[in-house]
Protein backbone atom coordinates (compact mmCIF):
# COMPACT_ATOMS: atom_id res chain seq x y z
CA UNK A 1 0.00 0.00 0.00
CA UNK A 2 1.25 3.64 -0.47
CA UNK A 3 -0.28 7.07 -0.46
CA UNK A 4 2.07 10.10 -1.25
CA UNK A 5 2.04 13.64 -1.92
CA UNK A 6 3.87 14.84 -4.99
CA UNK A 7 5.23 17.99 -6.02
CA UNK A 8 6.68 16.26 -9.46
CA UNK A 9 5.04 14.20 -12.27
CA UNK A 10 4.62 10.65 -11.72
CA UNK A 11 4.77 7.68 -14.35
CA UNK A 12 1.79 5.30 -15.14
CA UNK A 13 4.14 2.31 -15.75
CA UNK A 14 6.17 2.94 -12.79
CA UNK A 15 3.03 3.32 -10.02
CA UNK A 16 1.63 0.49 -11.99
CA UNK A 17 4.69 -1.85 -11.12
CA UNK A 18 4.84 -0.45 -7.73
CA UNK A 19 0.92 -1.34 -7.23
CA UNK A 20 1.59 -4.95 -8.55
CA UNK A 21 4.67 -5.79 -7.26
CA UNK A 22 3.58 -5.42 -3.22
CA UNK A 23 0.27 -7.19 -4.70
CA UNK A 24 0.14 -9.18 -1.18
CA UNK A 25 -0.81 -12.83 -2.95
CA UNK A 26 0.47 -11.49 -6.17
CA UNK A 27 -2.71 -12.91 -7.30
CA UNK A 28 -5.23 -10.53 -8.26
CA UNK A 29 -7.17 -10.77 -11.22
CA UNK A 30 -8.42 -7.73 -11.59
CA UNK A 31 -6.55 -3.88 -11.44
CA UNK A 32 -8.52 -1.01 -11.65
CA UNK A 33 -6.24 2.27 -12.11
CA UNK A 34 -7.61 6.27 -12.09
CA UNK A 35 -6.04 9.34 -13.15
CA UNK A 36 -7.50 12.52 -12.92
CA UNK A 37 -5.85 15.30 -14.88
CA UNK A 38 -6.15 19.16 -14.98
CA UNK A 39 -9.06 20.18 -17.28
CA UNK A 40 -8.76 23.46 -19.64
CA UNK A 41 -11.76 24.93 -18.55
CA UNK A 42 -14.71 25.39 -15.72
CA UNK A 43 -18.17 26.59 -15.89
CA UNK A 44 -16.92 29.68 -17.01
CA UNK A 45 -14.59 29.11 -19.67
CA UNK A 46 -11.07 28.54 -20.45
CA UNK A 47 -8.35 28.06 -17.61
CA UNK A 48 -4.64 28.48 -17.47
CA UNK A 49 -4.02 25.62 -14.93
CA UNK A 50 -4.47 25.37 -11.39
CA UNK A 51 -2.72 25.35 -7.92
CA UNK A 52 -3.28 22.62 -5.04
CA UNK A 53 -2.36 23.78 -1.46
CA UNK A 54 -1.92 21.07 1.10
CA UNK A 55 -1.72 20.64 4.64
CA UNK A 56 1.71 18.53 5.02
CA UNK A 57 1.42 16.02 7.64
CA UNK A 58 -2.57 15.85 7.67
CA UNK A 59 -3.09 14.98 3.93
CA UNK A 60 -0.54 12.13 3.87
CA UNK A 61 -1.84 10.88 6.78
CA UNK A 62 -5.13 11.15 5.49
CA UNK A 63 -4.62 9.61 2.57
CA UNK A 64 -2.71 6.49 4.47
CA UNK A 65 -5.99 6.17 6.65
CA UNK A 66 -8.16 6.19 3.00
CA UNK A 67 -6.50 3.31 1.25
CA UNK A 68 -6.57 1.43 4.25
CA UNK A 69 -10.08 1.83 4.81
CA UNK A 70 -10.75 1.19 1.22
CA UNK A 71 -8.17 -2.09 1.21
CA UNK A 72 -10.31 -3.52 4.24
CA UNK A 73 -13.99 -2.91 2.91
CA UNK A 74 -13.66 -4.24 -0.90
CA UNK A 75 -10.80 -6.74 -0.07
CA UNK A 76 -8.31 -5.35 -1.88
CA UNK A 77 -4.98 -7.14 -2.27
CA UNK A 78 -3.23 -3.76 -2.51
CA UNK A 79 -4.09 -0.29 -3.52
CA UNK A 80 -1.92 2.93 -3.69
CA UNK A 81 -2.86 6.23 -4.79
CA UNK A 82 -0.44 9.33 -5.18
CA UNK A 83 -1.66 13.51 -5.19
CA UNK A 84 0.20 16.17 -6.62
CA UNK A 85 0.73 19.44 -5.28
CA UNK A 86 1.49 22.89 -6.17
CA UNK A 87 1.22 25.06 -9.66
CA UNK A 88 0.08 22.21 -12.04
CA UNK A 89 -0.13 23.52 -16.16
CA UNK A 90 -3.80 22.39 -18.29
CA UNK A 91 -3.58 18.58 -18.98
CA UNK A 92 -1.32 17.40 -16.38
CA UNK A 93 -1.72 14.50 -14.13
CA UNK A 94 -3.27 15.60 -10.67
CA UNK A 95 -4.14 12.49 -9.39
CA UNK A 96 -3.46 9.00 -9.52
CA UNK A 97 -5.25 5.49 -7.74
CA UNK A 98 -4.86 2.03 -7.97
CA UNK A 99 -6.45 -1.24 -6.66
CA UNK A 100 -5.89 -4.92 -7.01
CA UNK A 101 -8.54 -7.22 -5.93
CA UNK A 102 -9.53 -10.91 -6.93
CA UNK A 103 -12.42 -9.72 -8.71
CA UNK A 104 -13.53 -7.14 -10.83
CA UNK A 105 -16.32 -5.67 -8.98
CA UNK A 106 -14.07 -4.85 -6.30
CA UNK A 107 -11.65 -3.08 -7.80
CA UNK A 108 -13.66 -0.83 -9.76
CA UNK A 109 -15.85 -0.21 -6.50
CA UNK A 110 -12.67 0.86 -3.93
CA UNK A 111 -11.05 2.94 -7.19
CA UNK A 112 -14.02 4.97 -7.38
CA UNK A 113 -14.44 5.24 -3.07
CA UNK A 114 -11.13 6.04 -3.03
CA UNK A 115 -11.90 9.43 -5.53
CA UNK A 116 -15.37 9.75 -3.48
CA UNK A 117 -13.90 9.85 -0.01
CA UNK A 118 -10.36 11.64 -1.38
CA UNK A 119 -12.82 14.63 -2.58
CA UNK A 120 -14.70 14.97 0.63
CA UNK A 121 -12.07 14.04 3.15
CA UNK A 122 -8.43 15.09 2.09
CA UNK A 123 -7.10 18.14 3.22
CA UNK A 124 -6.61 19.66 -0.67
CA UNK A 125 -7.79 22.74 -1.65
CA UNK A 126 -7.88 23.61 -5.56
CA UNK A 127 -7.19 27.06 -7.07
CA UNK A 128 -7.79 28.05 -11.01
CA UNK A 129 -5.76 30.22 -12.53
CA UNK A 130 -7.18 32.40 -15.71
CA UNK A 131 -4.66 34.80 -16.87
CA UNK A 132 -2.84 37.03 -13.70
CA UNK A 133 -5.92 35.91 -11.68
CA UNK A 134 -6.59 32.91 -9.64
CA UNK A 135 -9.37 32.39 -8.00
CA UNK A 136 -10.67 29.37 -5.11
CA UNK A 137 -12.67 26.37 -6.04
CA UNK A 138 -15.71 25.88 -3.93
CA UNK A 139 -16.26 22.65 -2.81
CA UNK A 140 -18.90 20.80 -5.07
CA UNK A 141 -22.19 19.46 -3.52
CA UNK A 142 -22.21 16.35 -6.25
CA UNK A 143 -18.65 15.63 -4.80
CA UNK A 144 -20.57 15.60 -1.19
CA UNK A 145 -23.18 13.18 -2.20
CA UNK A 146 -20.99 10.66 -4.07
CA UNK A 147 -19.46 10.41 -0.43
CA UNK A 148 -22.78 10.48 1.10
CA UNK A 149 -23.17 6.90 -1.20
CA UNK A 150 -20.32 5.21 0.78
CA UNK A 151 -20.87 6.85 4.04
CA UNK A 152 -24.73 6.28 3.91
CA UNK A 153 -23.90 2.65 3.41
CA UNK A 154 -21.56 2.21 6.21
CA UNK A 155 -24.63 3.39 8.54
CA UNK A 156 -27.24 0.93 7.11
CA UNK A 157 -24.29 -1.88 7.80
CA UNK B 1 -0.94 25.98 20.85
CA UNK B 2 -0.38 26.15 17.75
CA UNK B 3 -2.68 26.85 15.17
CA UNK B 4 -2.87 26.86 11.47
CA UNK B 5 -4.88 28.32 8.29
CA UNK B 6 -5.35 27.11 5.10
CA UNK B 7 -6.61 28.30 1.76
CA UNK B 8 -9.04 31.18 1.96
CA UNK B 9 -8.72 31.81 5.51
CA UNK B 10 -4.93 31.74 4.77
CA UNK B 11 -5.23 33.86 2.60
CA UNK B 12 -7.56 36.17 3.57
CA UNK B 13 -5.92 36.93 7.28
CA UNK B 14 -2.78 36.78 5.84
CA UNK B 15 -1.55 34.19 8.95
CA UNK B 16 -0.50 30.64 8.21
CA UNK B 17 0.03 29.70 11.61
CA UNK B 18 0.28 30.90 15.27
CA UNK B 19 1.13 30.71 18.82
CA UNK B 20 -2.37 30.88 20.76
CA UNK B 21 -2.57 30.96 24.50
CA UNK B 22 -6.19 29.17 25.59
CA UNK B 23 -7.96 28.95 28.58
CA UNK B 24 -8.36 25.37 30.22
CA UNK B 25 -11.65 23.33 29.06
CA UNK B 26 -11.09 25.55 25.57
CA UNK B 27 -13.00 24.15 22.89
CA UNK B 28 -12.37 24.17 18.74
CA UNK B 29 -15.73 26.64 18.74
CA UNK B 30 -14.10 28.45 21.71
CA UNK B 31 -10.17 28.89 20.13
CA UNK B 32 -12.17 30.08 16.86
CA UNK B 33 -14.30 32.69 18.66
CA UNK B 34 -11.08 34.00 20.09
CA UNK B 35 -10.01 34.20 16.57
CA UNK B 36 -12.61 35.68 15.62
CA UNK B 37 -12.07 38.48 18.04
CA UNK B 38 -8.81 39.55 16.73
CA UNK B 39 -10.73 41.97 14.17
CA UNK B 40 -13.24 42.25 10.90
CA UNK B 41 -11.20 39.90 8.79
CA UNK B 42 -10.72 37.37 11.38
CA UNK B 43 -14.26 37.38 11.45
CA UNK B 44 -15.07 37.19 8.16
CA UNK B 45 -12.52 34.46 7.30
CA UNK B 46 -13.84 32.01 10.33
CA UNK B 47 -17.23 32.66 10.06
CA UNK B 48 -18.28 30.70 6.75
CA UNK B 49 -18.35 27.18 6.16
CA UNK B 50 -14.94 26.14 8.01
CA UNK B 51 -14.03 22.36 8.93
CA UNK B 52 -11.47 22.27 11.44
CA UNK B 53 -8.85 19.77 12.49
CA UNK B 54 -7.04 18.63 16.08
CA UNK B 55 -3.57 16.94 16.02
CA UNK B 56 -4.60 16.59 12.13
CA UNK B 57 -7.47 14.83 12.28
CA UNK B 58 -10.86 16.25 11.74
CA UNK B 59 -12.99 17.21 14.50
CA UNK B 60 -16.23 19.38 15.28
CA UNK B 61 -16.87 22.28 17.17
CA UNK B 62 -17.48 20.75 20.46
CA UNK B 63 -14.02 19.10 20.42
CA UNK B 64 -11.71 19.99 23.55
CA UNK B 65 -8.13 21.31 23.44
CA UNK B 66 -5.38 21.91 24.94
CA UNK B 67 -2.32 23.44 25.31
CA UNK B 68 0.14 21.23 23.17
CA UNK B 69 -2.44 20.67 20.65
CA UNK B 70 -2.14 21.85 17.14
CA UNK B 71 -5.14 22.86 15.36
CA UNK B 72 -6.23 24.22 12.07
CA UNK B 73 -9.27 25.78 10.37
CA UNK B 74 -9.81 25.41 6.70
CA UNK B 75 -12.69 25.50 3.73
CA UNK B 76 -14.24 22.41 2.73
CA UNK B 77 -11.53 20.39 0.83
CA UNK B 78 -11.56 20.13 -3.16
CA UNK B 79 -9.05 18.05 -4.19
CA UNK B 80 -8.72 15.10 -6.51
CA UNK C 1 -10.68 4.44 -30.23
CA UNK C 2 -9.02 0.82 -30.91
CA UNK C 3 -10.40 -2.60 -30.36
CA UNK C 4 -7.42 -5.63 -31.16
CA UNK C 5 -7.34 -9.34 -30.42
CA UNK C 6 -3.38 -10.20 -29.41
CA UNK C 7 -1.27 -13.01 -28.77
CA UNK C 8 1.54 -11.41 -27.73
CA UNK C 9 1.46 -9.14 -24.45
CA UNK C 10 1.30 -5.25 -24.44
CA UNK C 11 2.64 -2.61 -22.40
CA UNK C 12 0.28 -0.45 -19.65
CA UNK C 13 2.71 2.40 -20.63
CA UNK C 14 2.04 2.39 -24.46
CA UNK C 15 -1.86 1.44 -24.04
CA UNK C 16 -2.24 4.67 -21.82
CA UNK C 17 -0.22 6.70 -23.61
CA UNK C 18 -2.52 5.47 -27.15
CA UNK C 19 -5.63 5.91 -25.17
CA UNK C 20 -4.60 9.40 -24.05
CA UNK C 21 -2.83 10.66 -27.70
CA UNK C 22 -5.75 9.88 -29.51
CA UNK C 23 -8.37 11.50 -26.96
CA UNK C 24 -10.64 13.92 -28.94
CA UNK C 25 -10.49 16.90 -27.08
CA UNK C 26 -7.18 16.15 -25.53
CA UNK C 27 -8.80 17.43 -22.73
CA UNK C 28 -10.20 14.43 -20.70
CA UNK C 29 -10.19 15.33 -16.86
CA UNK C 30 -10.57 11.43 -16.41
CA UNK C 31 -8.88 8.11 -17.07
CA UNK C 32 -9.86 4.66 -16.02
CA UNK C 33 -7.87 1.89 -16.70
CA UNK C 34 -8.83 -1.76 -16.02
CA UNK C 35 -6.20 -4.94 -16.15
CA UNK C 36 -7.50 -8.45 -16.08
CA UNK C 37 -4.92 -11.13 -15.39
CA UNK C 38 -4.56 -15.12 -14.77
CA UNK C 39 -5.71 -16.20 -11.76
CA UNK C 40 -3.72 -18.76 -10.44
CA UNK C 41 -6.71 -21.35 -8.79
CA UNK C 42 -10.30 -21.60 -9.45
CA UNK C 43 -13.43 -22.81 -7.68
CA UNK C 44 -11.20 -25.87 -7.36
CA UNK C 45 -8.25 -24.90 -6.37
CA UNK C 46 -4.73 -24.10 -8.23
CA UNK C 47 -4.70 -24.24 -11.97
CA UNK C 48 -1.93 -24.07 -14.47
CA UNK C 49 -2.87 -21.22 -16.81
CA UNK C 50 -5.74 -20.66 -19.83
CA UNK C 51 -6.11 -20.78 -23.08
CA UNK C 52 -7.88 -18.50 -25.06
CA UNK C 53 -9.93 -19.04 -28.53
CA UNK C 54 -11.54 -16.73 -30.32
CA UNK C 55 -13.59 -16.00 -33.84
CA UNK C 56 -11.06 -14.31 -36.04
CA UNK C 57 -13.36 -11.51 -37.99
CA UNK C 58 -16.20 -11.59 -35.74
CA UNK C 59 -14.32 -11.09 -32.12
CA UNK C 60 -12.33 -8.21 -33.51
CA UNK C 61 -15.78 -6.49 -34.68
CA UNK C 62 -17.38 -7.51 -31.64
CA UNK C 63 -14.62 -5.44 -29.58
CA UNK C 64 -15.14 -2.88 -31.81
CA UNK C 65 -18.85 -2.60 -31.78
CA UNK C 66 -18.51 -2.48 -28.06
CA UNK C 67 -15.81 0.28 -27.80
CA UNK C 68 -18.29 2.47 -29.94
CA UNK C 69 -21.43 1.68 -27.54
CA UNK C 70 -19.11 2.73 -24.62
CA UNK C 71 -18.23 6.01 -26.48
CA UNK C 72 -21.71 6.88 -26.95
CA UNK C 73 -23.47 5.89 -24.25
CA UNK C 74 -21.05 7.43 -21.84
CA UNK C 75 -19.53 10.32 -23.75
CA UNK C 76 -16.47 9.15 -23.90
CA UNK C 77 -13.71 11.11 -25.18
CA UNK C 78 -11.62 7.92 -25.87
CA UNK C 79 -11.57 4.08 -25.23
CA UNK C 80 -9.57 1.07 -26.09
CA UNK C 81 -9.72 -2.20 -25.81
CA UNK C 82 -7.27 -4.93 -26.73
CA UNK C 83 -8.18 -8.84 -25.85
CA UNK C 84 -5.28 -11.33 -25.80
CA UNK C 85 -5.75 -14.94 -27.13
CA UNK C 86 -4.08 -18.44 -27.02
CA UNK C 87 -1.99 -19.74 -24.14
CA UNK C 88 -0.97 -17.69 -21.64
CA UNK C 89 0.53 -18.74 -17.78
CA UNK C 90 -0.40 -18.08 -14.55
CA UNK C 91 -0.22 -13.90 -13.18
CA UNK C 92 -0.12 -13.10 -17.12
CA UNK C 93 -2.24 -10.09 -18.50
CA UNK C 94 -5.98 -11.10 -20.26
CA UNK C 95 -7.24 -7.89 -21.06
CA UNK C 96 -6.92 -4.35 -21.30
CA UNK C 97 -9.56 -1.86 -20.76
CA UNK C 98 -8.98 2.34 -21.16
CA UNK C 99 -12.01 5.19 -20.87
CA UNK C 100 -11.54 8.73 -21.11
CA UNK C 101 -13.86 11.32 -19.81
CA UNK C 102 -14.54 14.73 -19.14
CA UNK C 103 -16.08 13.12 -15.72
CA UNK C 104 -14.79 10.52 -13.46
CA UNK C 105 -18.21 8.93 -13.01
CA UNK C 106 -18.73 8.74 -17.02
CA UNK C 107 -15.14 7.12 -17.25
CA UNK C 108 -15.92 4.42 -14.01
CA UNK C 109 -19.13 3.27 -15.63
CA UNK C 110 -17.67 2.90 -19.17
CA UNK C 111 -14.79 0.81 -17.95
CA UNK C 112 -17.22 -1.30 -16.02
CA UNK C 113 -19.82 -1.80 -18.84
CA UNK C 114 -17.57 -2.47 -21.34
CA UNK C 115 -15.94 -5.53 -18.75
CA UNK C 116 -19.53 -6.34 -18.39
CA UNK C 117 -20.79 -6.77 -22.09
CA UNK C 118 -17.09 -8.05 -23.04
CA UNK C 119 -17.84 -10.96 -20.86
CA UNK C 120 -21.09 -11.37 -22.23
CA UNK C 121 -21.32 -10.62 -26.30
CA UNK C 122 -17.72 -11.21 -27.41
CA UNK C 123 -16.82 -15.03 -29.19
CA UNK C 124 -13.58 -15.53 -26.46
CA UNK C 125 -13.68 -18.81 -25.19
CA UNK C 126 -11.75 -19.81 -21.73
CA UNK C 127 -10.10 -23.53 -20.82
CA UNK C 128 -8.02 -23.93 -17.40
CA UNK C 129 -5.34 -25.95 -17.42
CA UNK C 130 -4.43 -28.40 -14.65
CA UNK C 131 -1.04 -30.69 -15.28
CA UNK C 132 -1.87 -31.95 -18.63
CA UNK C 133 -5.79 -31.32 -18.44
CA UNK C 134 -7.95 -28.73 -19.94
CA UNK C 135 -11.58 -27.89 -19.17
CA UNK C 136 -13.36 -25.13 -20.81
CA UNK C 137 -14.85 -22.86 -17.88
CA UNK C 138 -18.53 -22.34 -18.04
CA UNK C 139 -20.32 -19.27 -18.30
CA UNK C 140 -20.96 -17.29 -14.99
CA UNK C 141 -24.32 -16.84 -13.89
CA UNK C 142 -22.65 -13.96 -12.32
CA UNK C 143 -21.34 -12.12 -15.39
CA UNK C 144 -24.96 -13.01 -17.30
CA UNK C 145 -26.46 -10.75 -14.21
CA UNK C 146 -23.63 -7.70 -14.55
CA UNK C 147 -24.46 -7.66 -18.36
CA UNK C 148 -27.74 -7.48 -17.63
CA UNK C 149 -28.21 -4.40 -15.02
CA UNK C 150 -27.15 -2.17 -18.06
CA UNK C 151 -29.39 -3.95 -20.62
CA UNK C 152 -31.94 -3.28 -18.46
CA UNK C 153 -31.17 0.36 -18.07
CA UNK C 154 -31.06 0.52 -22.34
CA UNK C 155 -35.06 -1.05 -22.16
CA UNK C 156 -35.94 1.78 -19.08
CA UNK C 157 -34.63 4.30 -21.31
CA UNK D 1 -22.51 -22.05 -46.89
CA UNK D 2 -19.52 -22.19 -44.77
CA UNK D 3 -20.29 -23.33 -41.09
CA UNK D 4 -17.75 -22.57 -38.57
CA UNK D 5 -17.84 -24.38 -34.97
CA UNK D 6 -15.82 -23.51 -31.71
CA UNK D 7 -14.73 -24.06 -28.20
CA UNK D 8 -16.05 -27.65 -26.97
CA UNK D 9 -18.39 -27.84 -29.71
CA UNK D 10 -15.17 -27.57 -32.34
CA UNK D 11 -13.67 -30.03 -29.78
CA UNK D 12 -16.60 -32.69 -29.60
CA UNK D 13 -17.36 -32.67 -33.00
CA UNK D 14 -13.70 -32.77 -33.93
CA UNK D 15 -15.04 -30.35 -36.53
CA UNK D 16 -13.09 -26.70 -36.94
CA UNK D 17 -15.40 -25.22 -40.37
CA UNK D 18 -17.24 -27.09 -43.21
CA UNK D 19 -19.18 -26.57 -46.37
CA UNK D 20 -23.19 -27.37 -46.06
CA UNK D 21 -25.99 -27.39 -48.99
CA UNK D 22 -28.84 -25.77 -47.36
CA UNK D 23 -32.85 -26.14 -48.70
CA UNK D 24 -34.41 -22.30 -49.80
CA UNK D 25 -35.78 -20.32 -47.01
CA UNK D 26 -33.51 -22.18 -44.46
CA UNK D 27 -32.82 -20.95 -41.07
CA UNK D 28 -30.00 -20.49 -38.58
CA UNK D 29 -32.38 -23.64 -36.12
CA UNK D 30 -33.22 -25.65 -39.89
CA UNK D 31 -28.79 -25.73 -40.33
CA UNK D 32 -28.52 -26.94 -36.90
CA UNK D 33 -31.14 -29.36 -36.96
CA UNK D 34 -29.79 -30.24 -40.16
CA UNK D 35 -26.08 -30.99 -38.36
CA UNK D 36 -27.31 -32.89 -35.49
CA UNK D 37 -29.06 -35.49 -38.25
CA UNK D 38 -24.70 -36.25 -39.22
CA UNK D 39 -24.90 -38.64 -35.91
CA UNK D 40 -24.64 -38.85 -32.04
CA UNK D 41 -21.75 -36.79 -31.76
CA UNK D 42 -23.43 -33.79 -33.20
CA UNK D 43 -26.50 -33.90 -31.40
CA UNK D 44 -24.79 -34.02 -28.05
CA UNK D 45 -22.60 -31.07 -29.22
CA UNK D 46 -25.64 -29.16 -30.92
CA UNK D 47 -28.44 -29.67 -28.04
CA UNK D 48 -27.09 -27.76 -25.25
CA UNK D 49 -26.63 -24.19 -24.50
CA UNK D 50 -25.82 -22.82 -28.06
CA UNK D 51 -25.42 -19.37 -29.26
CA UNK D 52 -25.48 -18.75 -33.34
CA UNK D 53 -24.07 -16.12 -35.62
CA UNK D 54 -24.50 -15.11 -39.10
CA UNK D 55 -21.99 -13.42 -40.82
CA UNK D 56 -20.59 -12.39 -37.65
CA UNK D 57 -23.21 -10.99 -35.62
CA UNK D 58 -24.86 -12.89 -32.86
CA UNK D 59 -28.40 -13.83 -33.95
CA UNK D 60 -31.10 -16.16 -32.56
CA UNK D 61 -32.68 -19.71 -34.19
CA UNK D 62 -35.26 -18.09 -36.69
CA UNK D 63 -32.82 -16.38 -38.58
CA UNK D 64 -32.71 -17.03 -41.91
CA UNK D 65 -29.35 -17.99 -44.12
CA UNK D 66 -29.24 -18.23 -47.33
CA UNK D 67 -26.28 -20.29 -49.41
CA UNK D 68 -23.49 -17.10 -48.99
CA UNK D 69 -23.53 -16.83 -45.31
CA UNK D 70 -21.10 -17.49 -42.96
CA UNK D 71 -22.88 -19.21 -39.84
CA UNK D 72 -21.62 -20.44 -36.53
CA UNK D 73 -22.32 -22.06 -33.27
CA UNK D 74 -20.45 -21.94 -30.18
CA UNK D 75 -20.95 -21.99 -26.48
CA UNK D 76 -21.95 -19.20 -24.58
CA UNK D 77 -18.43 -16.64 -24.20
CA UNK D 78 -16.53 -16.91 -21.45
CA UNK D 79 -13.84 -14.22 -22.04
CA UNK D 80 -12.39 -11.17 -19.89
Amino acid sequence: MFARVAQEDFSQQALYDELCAHDQRSRAGAIVTFTGRVRDYNHAGAIDGIELEYYPGMTEQALAQLIDKAVKRFSLTNAGIVHRVGRLANHEQIVWVGTCAAHRQDAFLAASFLMDMLKQSVPIWKKEWVGEQAHWVAAKGSDDDAAMRWLTEDKDS
Amino acid sequence: MKVKFFAQIRELTGCDAMELAVPDNATVDGVREQLMQQGEVWREALSANVLSARNQTLCNGSTAVCEDDEIAFFPPVTGG
